[in-house]
């Protein structure tokens, strides 16, 4: 399988702390990639480097074969890297369309070389991406600090999908969400993965994790400690490995290249 | 030799007047010259005159000072042996001298030619300015010759509430009491020049011509004597106050002292030097016109 | 926060004020008057509305006033030397885009706080003026068509008030119906998340700054012409009018943000105050007095809705 | 944000200039200039102090100049007018904190934004200022034991800075070590957090309001004595001074938060910055473009280690 | 068993939104009582209610069977409700001590009648409550900004834990939280228990709510739908009666009053 991405001793120090240690990883075209760890790993840290938010300290990024170097959240969206961040990353006073087309809004010309919003075109899209989420908000002009924590997850959802992008890297998308909502989001993943799209998963439900993901990466105090294929790995396996560090040895610790 | 020159509230253009002669004339006279601006804070100007003091100049000028919130500094600067002058500043037994004209009269002179041309009976507007001494002054004397003249009626006045933008308030002032008063007003009086040269600027535009109604004010300058040789300007007339002469006057006098070691009393006998006040009017624009 | 009485509150007082005057202040209705406040109040809503381009960015320029006074004394100057009045115009506005475009690198670039960057771009403005003039103010004759841009009329309406509708015309559409006016809002209300959203949030800062300061060259050209003279401080005292009708504006129609209709009812409502009280013959310091208690009741009437939604503060 | 030079950086480049001025300003390192120069602060420094208290809390008191003038006027009457000078020092921070309150009632109990209601009262105090005074500054004789209070010395240190140390002290102590200070510190930093962790966040909204009223009626007492004068206006350009010595001091110490050393010492700076120009001859206009591009310097110095920081906005 | 808190007929308007239409719920002395619903469902504004943040439109609440109105949170609190948000309400620029301490700050005599921050003492004070979960923080000085998204949470739970309330209220507590943090903050919920505080707990995670509750309220758009007592509950059929609404049959719909 192809790499899309990889990561080539990647550290990351804020001040005096460091919070990435060195880590590689790849990743391959089309595949669910989960990437698990205590609280404080380096999980969040790790996805803000790919999504451009933070700068690494050292090391290399290759999309596509090609070393890059993002300065900004811009040039990894318009490389096809779309991200929903654990904080969510909205604005509270602004419409729940508002913050799904921040960055990417949708324009119609109304005179030859005067393009303007075209808000219709956002609104109807944006309630279309959270009917794929099953929510229903209808009133997409509400403010987002007008929703409940779940429906707020939901919008930075849909916010990530309008991107269409080739890699969709998500933080603990389901950590808000019920157990319809969550199943939503699972479905979808499978449906990105069946259209081609490579998705990084970060999230504490194990449960979860080895529904969706075809390969699993273990991140422990800014390092990578362990990863491996998914299949047949049960979800109290992973949280024992976890907290090991190690690959459950009955599965036999593949580390595909 | 070196000079230090303050102006009180450079952005007041009367007080960069005296300061901006009183610059070029000392130093054509070869004097070192330095500028200071109090921007009309006292705490501001207190603190320059402590600074200038340590540099120890040869000699101080102020323009527009306030000798009684800065008596002590002007003692340090007498006690320190350096002259200082004073230009429209009030009295102060530590200044040499002040250099003055006598508001008193110029205001005197400015309402009376107003009421003159009104023949003593009419309805006028008038422009004031409270912030200021000499213009508070010119308006009291306004209101002594008025006291004595019922037959002349104020049916409008605006106060300068601004110092910095105050040329858009005289103009929302000026322009609402024109308005409240269409076409009753004979005559008005403006504080200062500039005042007068807004209200002006709105009589022309709303059509009146000279004399309707009859406009005077004080201060005098380039700008003034143009608009009263000007036939389709409304001033009428001005008391001109030499602030030019006034700062060169200010330089001469330190330059007779420091270095013509000339002794304090050749130079004045009383705490001012007045300068001639004079009103400018059609009659006598032309050589004033012709000096500037 | 969103009630009508939230969003017009404000509004209704500015009414009530109008009506109030139209019945106490002789000729307070006259076309004449009316069009005086307009005429008035331009500059300052001018200033304004630059000050809440910038503040819509989240960043706050203080030095708009000076950049003005500033940029006036240049036209006053060139005009004044014999120059085309194209010229002058068109310096004047360059000067203080280029002011602006100063603050948006000090900001962005230097990463200087706003507050701290414009303050020092004041100073350096005024010294500016200062040198430029030497405290002497520009007056005399000016060119004809150079007067005509600030006290002209097209039809009968005084070009002051075409060229502040055009601004606010200009400035709205912008705001609500384009890409840029959207990322200003998403920068503004959250930068981070617009940043995350791939917005190039420095440019857009940049953008909102040299607004502020294009507006303060605009106001500058029209104030000298109107007041056919040129001063080295001729807009300071406008700053805190300017601004506060900024803050009034920020009462209505979008409680919270500055917008462009709450920024011109703004200064209307501050401008009719001062003309009503003159024409009322009110004493000149009981107008600040009753400006300040008016704001506070005009906005209390507006916000007096938020105290029944529950106790947040 | 938190290394070294992000925290000392402007305090550097204060230093930096005093060693400049110590070499290239005569005079500059007289005992006698460096008091004037404490004494010359000290208003600016106490309006600072009081400023950022209100700041602290996330309110801006852009009345603090105008209330300081207000109390001016207020204790030169009473002294002028024969009264026990107690009695006007009394009752002039009485006004100062009195007019604290107010605007503390307008923001928590009206919920009128802050910079909304101290415009408005700031506009009230000026109006009542020249109501009091008719526009004329009390000037003259005055009690000599209220001429102390200003102008004095203990030791041979002038009462100016004995009260500036005083008051630095008891409100870096109220701040750090104190729950008041504290709960000022959380209100600030995040109202909403404080609010639901049982922090009564209105109370001490208005603390930090009323302290800043506070400190305009001491500055107030103060100014006046050592002016020997009471002017409607006396105070109101200490405004844009103050609150840049406070925006100064933002970028030391505690980077992004007004603090108490950091205030003084941006007064200092500031302070420094005039003296040493006047000192060294330079133009008067070429004072405020100087000063103008020292700040960002110095500012661009404590900064510019934020560059580093990734590339966050 | 005594009810120690009684909601009656609670409802709660946001401007037009409904989110709470009449909702009685009674919480025991001593128990874990779970409130589970989907998004959107009213669970944190029923929470705000309870904890003083937002004022009800109309009901009563009653607390040791006082009707009481909270007009703060200051109210709640000072009558033993302690509660930790959704959205954690925490101060990012200030320190992990700091944050924990707001509003209840420990302090010593400088002289009599002056009293002073007691600094050392909040700081190792919230060093054990760290400990208690789990979380090694030692740096308590660091601003609450530079932590993970779980370690932010474990510094919201122990602000609760230092108010030391009679009745504890959780909206979502584990949500950010690795396997064992969890494991951690489960075990805290049975020993609350055991020393007689009254829990509340919001989760979407079905696995912990049977697990720890001993009652279990669901809501469904603004009104309770169903509730019933836990044991013998299995995660699965929870899952279930949120999305249906009833309570699952098998069990036998007990309320008991
Ligand atoms: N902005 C920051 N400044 C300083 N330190 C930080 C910052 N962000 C994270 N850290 C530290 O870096 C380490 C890794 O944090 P990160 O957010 O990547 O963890 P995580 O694996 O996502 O944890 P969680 O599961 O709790 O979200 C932690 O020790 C954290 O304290
Ligand atoms: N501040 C608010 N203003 C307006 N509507 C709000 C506000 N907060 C919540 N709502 C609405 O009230 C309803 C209930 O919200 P609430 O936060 O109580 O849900 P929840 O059950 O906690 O959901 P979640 O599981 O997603 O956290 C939702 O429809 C939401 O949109
Ligand atoms: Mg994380
Ligand atoms: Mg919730």
């Amino acid at each position: 399988m192809a790499h899309i991405l990889e990561l080539r001793n990647l550290t990351k120090h804020y001040g005096a702390v460091q919070a990435l240690r060195g880590v590689d990883v790849d990743v391959h075209e089309g595949e669910v990639l989960a990437i698990c760890g205590d609280n404080g790993a380096g999980k969040s840290t790790l996805i803000k480097v790919v999504s451009g938010a933070h700068a690494m300290t050292s090391g290399e990024l290759r999309l596509h074969d090609q070393p890059r170097r993002w300065s900004s959240p811009h040039d990894a969206l318009s490389n096809g890297v779309a991200t929903i961040y654990q904080d969510l990353a909205l604005a509270p006073r602004l419409s729940v369309w508002q913050n799904v087309f921040i960055g990417a809004e949708l324009r119609h010309n109304l005179l030859p070389g005067l393009s303007v919003l075209d808000k219709t075109a956002m609104r109807s899209r944006t309630r279309h991406y959270l009917q794929r989420l099953n929510q229903d908000m209808d009133d997409v002009d509400r403010p987002v600090s007008d929703f409940s924590g779940g429906q707020r997850q939901a919008i930075a959802i849909a916010r990530a999908l309008r991107w269409q992008a080739r890699i969709v890297v998500m933080d603990e998308p389901t950590a808000a969400l019920g157990v319809r909502e969550t199943a939503r989001v699972l479905a979808l993943i499978h449906q990105l993965k069946r259209e081609g799209v490579t998705v990084m998963l970060i999230s504490h439900n194990m449960e979860d994790v080895v529904q969706v993901a075809d390969r699993i990466v273990i991140l422990k105090a800014g390092r990578v400690a362990a990863q491996g294929v998914a299949r047949g790995v049960a979800a109290s396996d992973l949280a024992q490995a976890i907290i090991t560090g190690k690959w459950p040895s009955m599965i036999g610790a593949t580390v595909p290249a | 030799t070196k000079l230090a020159i303050i102006g009180f509230q450079m952005s007041s253009e009367t007080h960069a007047r005296v300061v901006n002669a009183a610059k070029a004339k000392a130093e054509s006279m070869g004097w070192d010259v330095q500028v200071l601006n109090s921007k009309g804070d006292m705490s501001t100007h207190i603190n320059q005159l402590e600074t200038v003091l340590l540099t120890q100049p040869d000699g101080i000028i102020i323009a527009m000072g306030k000798p009684l919130q800065s008596g002590d500094q002007y003692r340090k600067a007498s006690e320190a042996g350096i002259p200082l002058v004073t230009v429209m500043s009030g009295t102060s037994p530590d200044a040499l001298v002040d250099i003055a004209v006598n508001e008193y009269s110029a205001g005197a002179q400015a309402a009376l030619y107003l009421l003159d041309h009104l023949n003593y009976r009419g309805n006028i507007l008038t422009q004031r300015f409270e912030g200021n001494a000499g213009t508070r002054i010119r308006g009291k004397i306004l209101d002594v010759v008025l006291s004595e003249n019922p037959a002349v009626k104020v049916i409008g006045s605006h106060t300068m509430a601004r110092t910095a933008s105050w040329r858009d308030d005289v103009q929302a002032g000026m322009n609402a009491l024109l308005l409240k008063n269409q076409g009753k007003v004979d005559g008005i009086w403006a504080s200062f020049d500039a005042q007068a040269y807004i209200i002006d600027d709105i009589l022309r535009q709303q059509g009146a011509s000279k004399g309707k109604p009859v406009l005077v004010s004080i201060d005098g300058g380039a700008e003034t004597y143009r608009r009263i040789a000007d036939p389709a300007s409304l001033l009428m007339a001005t008391v001109m106050i030499p602030f030019e002469k006034m700062g060169e006057k200010a330089v001469d006098v330190i330059d007779s002292i420091a270095v013509g070691k000339a002794s304090r009393d050749t130079v004045a006998h009383g705490p001012y030097i007045y300068m001639d006040a004079e009103l400018v009017d059609a009659s006598n624009v032309e050589q004033y016109v012709k000096k500037d | 926060m969103h009630g009508w009485l939230g969003r017009y509150g404000t509004c209704m007082a500015g009414i009530i004020l109008f009506v109030f005057f139209a019945l106490c202040a002789p000729n307070f209705l006259s076309v004449l008057n009316l069009s005086n406040i307009v005429k008035q109040i331009s500059f300052m809503a001018l200033l304004g509305l630059g000050f809440s381009m910038a503040l819509l960015v989240s960043e706050l320029d203080l030095s708009f006033a000076n950049i003005c006074s500033l940029c006036a004394v240049c036209v006053g100057w060139l005009v004044h030397t014999g120059h085309d009045p194209a010229l002058a115009v068109f310096v004047g506005v360059l000067v203080g885009t280029g002011a602006g475009l100063l603050n948006g690198f000090l900001v962005t670039g230097l990463r200087i706080p706003s507050l701290i960057a414009t303050l020092a771009t004041a100073s350096v403005a005024n010294g500016l003026s200062f040198m430029v003039t030497d405290g002497v103010a520009f007056v005399g004759q000016w060119d004809s068509r150079f007067l005509w841009l600030g006290r002209g009329a097209v039809f009968g309406v005084p070009t002051l008030i075409i060229w502040l509708l055009a601004a606010n015309l200009v400035a709205w559409f912008m705001l609500k119906q384009t890409r840029l006016g959207f990322r200003m809002l998403a920068v503004g209300e959250a930068s981070e998340a617009a940043r995350l959203a791939g917005v190039n949030v420095r440019t857009i800062k940049v953008i909102g700054l040299a607004l502020s300061g294009l507006a303060a060259g605009i106001a500058a050209v029209l104030m000298t012409s109107s007041l056919a003279s040129a001063a080295p401080n001729s807009a300071a005292d406008l700053m805190l009018t300017a601004i506060a009708a900024v803050l009034l504006g920020m009462t209505m129609f979008e409680p919270g943000r500055a917008n462009v209709p709450g920024t011109l009812v703004g200064a209307i409502i501050i401008g009719m105050l001062g003309n009503g009280l003159v024409l009322m013959g009110v004493e000149y310091y009981f107008q600040d007095i009753l400006l300040g208690v008016i704001i506070v009741a005009s906005v209390a009437l507006s916000s007096s809705v938020l105290k029944k939604a529950a106790f947040s503060l």
